[in-house]
């Protein structure tokens, strides 16, 4: 279980990595002047692509950060074990839903 | 040092990753919903807390980065090589920061 | 002993008292040039404070007994030339961080030399006494890899450094993981995927976060966080083979 | 004075009772264990299992003839010529023969990994004294790895395990049958614990360290043969210490000094310098540097006593001639050890001092390790016969591997016979804790100067170069030390852990052990392997070698010469065909 979860981990920190370093050229291209909702929606809306590269974003970082957060918490806190993965699980969960429905949303 | 960066900044983007997403998926509403968010989002209130956003993914990009060198990859003595990514990664999320902002405004 | 080449100058020594509650106590002796940690506690204990408890045996760095916190940081007592770690004329010496304290100095080292079998050892083989020992190449990837972490003393200096061993009670730690390493990379070990199991279960390798603070401290130069990060490598790509 | 609330004694009972946790006790717990593991095991050290001791020191290796070119026979050869004779035959026979089960069984079941040849094979290196590559090591720290393995092992089998458990006597049945247990102090409660027992072993490891330069781990006192000798056991070769030519001297204030640096330093060709610089060791033997240990130190030894010695009142040795990158490559952890010290070895000098590192007597043993008192073995260091006159490099973990085991197996066998628990004789229990009540009784004072009194009568009196003159003199300053002792008392308040109380306990036992070696090295008069009189300097008849034997009765010492049986090989015969004697390079002493 230990093991799968640190495959887990690092396996979406190495997809994410990349996705992350695109995501931040992109935002530093496109924030020139401020955003505005048409300029997002011009690049993003219909374009099958960048739904498919947000998707996989969000869906990594739903994979890890829960169990990241999930040792942060062990270790720094006297949470039992129990209520920790049942909380993680429920910001997974979290995580995965809105970030879906934002892709959904400038899609 | 480099492991409390890397912490705190993974767990204080876990906890503003669901507002970002939120704010974004507002545009369900429609553009217009989103533009207002936007225009409020013109307010250096929040223009501060995306740079945050996005300094700390870069931080922790960085440092994730050397975690991972650290653990797959197979090169002796690296521990002592990448401690001087440390500094170097905070500095470039600063800088990442800053132009960032600057180009916000 | 007696005193010689006094240079008047004098040490100012805090030593901690007591067993989980205690405090520091100051004791001052005279700075010697030729002296370890393990030498001013001895002179404490002689001089000043008769029963002063502290732990030692081979005196020469390799049996692992005589680790403690000096100003702030795990260290080999015996080992430990006080100039090296002097700071304002001051020591300030506790127990070891992360084990129970029995008194004064002294840890209790039994939950650390429990790590070991949790992490997998002992050695399991399958030839036996009767049996030419196995023919290794010296110079093979797996030979050298259990070379490179064989001699660890378990002197507890990497557990005592630890932030992840003193979160979690349930981690390993840094030299019961090592010893997994070594004998993941031993040919001659018949359980290396039990082994690798138990390194890898509650508590195991999943748990350390790569703070490297086992490999800055380990006085024999030792690389634990290398180990674990090769047992790490080993859940991407299977455990090593010849 | 037994009503004191702080002599209160806990009691517990077991099957198999092992003294002190190095190659000998880990070894006979392991094997008793395997041989029969409903027996309940009981390992007690006086420091922490598998860290106190010496094996855990080993540098240089084990000696085991498994190549094809070398033989039992040969290593046997090696170990008499090396003991000058004195050797009990039948005990070297089964060092050497079952040194190769042993070596094996390291490897093979507990996972040591030691060194390899190119090929695969293991790799063996030269050790002084011997005419065959026979020491198998781990680096040049081969005990790391044996005690880590056995520890690992041990830790995992059900063993009872007390740790810091100091033994303070051996315990006689109330009906003289044997042994009935033995008594200890709980080292971190204070408090007595008398441990009833079947079967007991004495493996305590002896150790030299009542002379001022010493290398043996702080925790090894000779408590060991101390008790044997208070239970009435006979000691033999007593008068055979060892001293190795490198130890470490970098002051009286701190416990590196007597530490040793390796012999290899010298078999590389480092030199030995006196105070004026100058090398001094081709004026007493063509070998110079690279002769066999005694001789280096006697040199040495007398080079300091005529006055050309350091400051310090040490010599020198330097490498720097070899190259300083050489030797950092060659040495690195020796060199970093003296670093440690203040001293470069690459490129300056470092002071050494010969340093007493071994003791070849001990308990009289019989082939399965039993002594004279049924349910009582030993095995190690603390036994005697094994080595004669002197040890070769490489013999002392074998010994104590081999005859650990050894002693294992037939102590499990002799409860399989039905060896009995026996009553403990109460009054022997009583004298006991009177003698480890003793100070407790007077005001304290400092013990440091008991110590160096007797450190600088042992080194000077019945050290390195002995007279009948200054042995005598040496045996009354033990008696000094005695007296003042006695009047030294040690602080009450807290118990546990109290390092001073046993600091107390230590110098009684080394006194007395003291005492055993100057009236064997009295007796012995003449000049054999580590046993120098400079008033009979030539070794006596070999044929009619004899050795020494010491016991305690009425509290007197007893002093005895047995003749030596020439059970398997003669002086003057071999067992290796074509070589008179012996293999020429173990007599001429092999300069690696
Ligand atoms: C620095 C050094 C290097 C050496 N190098 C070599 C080498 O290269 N090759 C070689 O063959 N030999 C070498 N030797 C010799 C060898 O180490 C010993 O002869 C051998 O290991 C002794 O083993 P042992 O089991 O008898 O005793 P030890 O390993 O010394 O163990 C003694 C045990 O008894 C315990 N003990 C002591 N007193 C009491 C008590 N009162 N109650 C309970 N427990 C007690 C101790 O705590 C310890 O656990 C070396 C020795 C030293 C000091
Ligand atoms: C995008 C959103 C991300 C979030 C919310 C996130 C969150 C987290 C959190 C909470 C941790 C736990 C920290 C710890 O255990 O000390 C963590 C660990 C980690 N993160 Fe991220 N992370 C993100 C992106 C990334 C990226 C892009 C990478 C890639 C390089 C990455 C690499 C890692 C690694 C390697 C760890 C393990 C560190 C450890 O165990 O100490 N993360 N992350
Ligand atoms: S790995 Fe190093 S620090 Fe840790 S126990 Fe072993 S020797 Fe000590
Ligand atoms: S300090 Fe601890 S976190 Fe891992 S790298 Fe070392 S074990
Ligand atoms: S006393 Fe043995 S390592 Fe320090």
């Amino acid at each position: 279980m230990e093991k799968s979860l640190f495959l887990a981990q690092r396996i979406t920190a190495m997809i994410l990595a990349p996705l992350a370093i695109i995501h931040l050229g992109l935002t530093l291209f496109a924030v020139q002047g401020g955003l505005t909702a048409t300029e997002i929606l011009n690049r993003t809306q219909g374009n099958i692509g960048w739904a498919l590269f947000y998707s996989l974003f969000v869906v990594c970082a739903a994979i890890h950060a829960p169990i990241g957060l999930r040792h942060v918490i062990n270790e720094w806190t006297v949470m039992p074990r129990r209520w920790v993965n049942a909380l993680v699980i429920m910001l997974g969960g979290v995580l995965l839903l809105l970030g879906l429905q934002a892709v959904a949303a400038v899609y | 040092m480099a492991a409390l960066a890397h912490r705190l900044s993974g767990v204080l983007l876990a906890l503003f990753l669901p507002f970002h997403f939120l704010l974004l998926g507002s545009a369900l509403e429609g553009a217009d919903e989103l533009d207002r968010y936007l225009r409020f989002a013109d307010s250096p209130l929040v223009k501060i807390a995306e740079w945050g956003l996005v300094s700390l993914l870069c931080i922790h990009l960085l440092l994730g980065i050397r975690v991972l060198c650290l653990e797959l990859t197979h090169w002796p003595h690296r521990s002592e090589k990448l401690r001087s990514w440390i500094l170097p990664s905070v500095i470039a999320s600063m800088l990442v920061g800053l132009l960032f902002l600057v180009r916000a405004f | 002993m007696s005193p010689t080449d006094t240079a008047n100058e004098l040490l100012k020594v805090r030593i901690w008292r007591g067993r989980e509650q205690g405090r520091l106590v100051d004791y001052e002796i005279e700075t010697r040039k030729n002296q370890t940690v393990l030498d001013v506690v001895t002179e404490i204990q002689h001089r000043l404070e008769p029963t002063l408890a502290y732990r030692f045996a081979c005196r020469v760095g390799v049996c692992g007994s005589c680790a403690m916190t000096v100003n702030g940081r795990p260290r080999w007592a015996c080992r430990t030339h006080i100039k090296n770690v002097v700071t304002d004329n001051t020591l300030t010496i506790e127990p070891l961080r992360n084990l129970p304290k029995l008194k004064d100095l002294v840890c209790d080292m039994a939950p650390f030399i429990e790590t070991w079998q949790k992490a997998g050892a002992p050695f399991s083989g399958t030839a036996t006494r009767h049996d030419k020992p196995a023919a290794v190449k010296p110079d093979s990837a797996m030979r050298l890899a259990a070379d490179a972490a064989l001699q660890c003393i378990n002197c507890a200096v990497c557990y005592s450094a630890c932030d992840v061993v003193n979160w979690n009670p349930d981690y390993i730690g840094p030299a019961g993981l090592n010893r997994a390493w070594t004998l993941i990379n031993d040919v001659r070990h018949s359980k290396r995927e039990l082994t690798f199991e138990l390194a890898f279960g509650t508590g195991g390798c999943g748990s350390c976060h790569s703070h490297g603070n086992c490999t800055r401290h380990c006085p024999v130069e030792l690389r634990p966080s290398e180990s674990i990060a090769g047992l790490k490598r080993a859940a991407f790509s299977g455990l090593p083979e010849e | 004075m037994t009503s004191s609330p702080h002599c209160e004694i806990d009691t517990a009972t077991t099957d198999i009772l092992i003294l002190g946790s190095g190659g000998a006790g880990l070894f006979a717990g392991l094997h008793a264990k395997q041989a029969n593991p409903d027996l309940e095991v009981t390992v007690a050290a006086k420091g922490l299992i598998g860290k106190s001791g010496c094996t855990r020191m080993v540098q240089g290796g084990f000696n085991v003839a498994v190549n094809p070119g070398d033989s039992v026979e040969r290593h046997f050869m090696d170990t008499i010529i090396g003991g000058k004779w004195l050797p009990r035959q039948d005990l070297t026979w089964r060092l050497c023969e079952t040194a190769v089960e042993r070596v094996q069984e390291l490897e093979n079941e507990l996972g040591c990994f030691f060194d390899r040849n190119a090929d695969g094979t293991l790799h063996q290196k030269a050790f002084a004294g011997q005419s065959f590559d026979r020491t198998a090591h781990k680096g040049d720290l081969t005990g790391i790895e044996i005690i880590n393995r056995l520890m690992e092992k041990v830790w995992a089998l059900d063993l009872v395990k007390l740790e810091e458990h100091r033994a303070i006597d051996l315990i006689p049945a109330k009906d003289q049958s044997g042994i009935a247990g033995v008594l200890m102090i709980d080292i971190r409660s204070g408090r007595y614990r008398l441990v009833r027992t079947k079967t007991v072993l004495l493996a305590t490891g002896a150790g030299p360290s009542m002379y001022r330069y010493h290398t043996p781990s702080g925790d090894k006192s000779c408590d060991g043969l101390a008790m044997a000798l208070r239970f009435g056991l006979s000691l033999r070769d007593m008068e055979m210490v060892q001293f190795h030519p490198t130890g470490i001297l970098a002051g009286p204030d701190t416990r590196m000094t007597g530490t040793i640096l390796e012999e290899g330093l010298r078999g590389a060709g480092g030199y030995l310098l006196n105070g004026a610089g100058e090398r001094f060791m081709t004026n007493y033997d063509p070998a110079a540097e690279r002769a066999t240990r005694d001789i280096v130190s006697r040199s040495m030894y007398q080079e300091i006593r005529d006055g050309r010695a350091t400051q310090q009142g040490g010599l020198f040795i330097e490498m720097v001639h070899l190259g300083s990158d050489r030797v950092r490559q060659m040495f690195p952890g020796m060199v970093k050890r003296c670093g440690d010290c203040g001293f470069d070895l690459a490129a300056g000098r470092v002071e050494v001092v010969p340093t007493a590192h071994y003791m070849m007597g001990g308990v009289q043993m019989e082939i399965d390790c039993t002594t004279s008192t049924p349910g009582l073995f030993v095995a190690g260091e603390d036994a005697g016969g094994v080595h004669g006159a002197n040890r070769l490099g490489g013999n002392g973990v074998a010994n104590s591997t081999v005859f650990g085991a050894i002693a294992g197996d037939e102590m499990a066998a002799a409860i399989g016979r039905g060896a009995p628990l026996r009553d403990p004789d109460p009054e022997f229990v009583e004298r006991a804790v009177a003698r480890a009540e003793k100070p407790f009784g007077h005001s304290k004072a400092d013990l440091s100067g008991v110590r160096e009194r007797l450190w600088s009568v042992m080194w000077d009196k019945v050290g390195i170069l002995r007279t009948a003159d200054g042995i005598r003199e040496g045996m009354r300053g033990l008696d000094d030390c005695r007296e003042t002792l006695t009047g030294i008392g040690v602080e009450d308040h807290d118990r546990a852990f109290n390092l001073t109380w046993h600091d107390w306990l230590n110098l009684d036992n080394q006194i007395t052990v003291s005492q055993v070696i100057a009236n064997a090295s009295l007796a012995r008069d003449d000049s054999r392997g580590a046993h120098f009189r400079e008033d009979f300097p030539t070794t006596g008849n070999l044929e009619q070698s004899t050795y020494t034997c010491t016991r305690f009765e009425n509290e007197q010492l007893i002093q005895e010469m047995t003749p030596v049986a020439f059970t398997i090989v003669k002086p003057g015969e071999s067992l290796i065909d074509g070589e008179a004697g012996a293999p020429r390079a173990a007599q001429n002493g092999d300069p690696s």
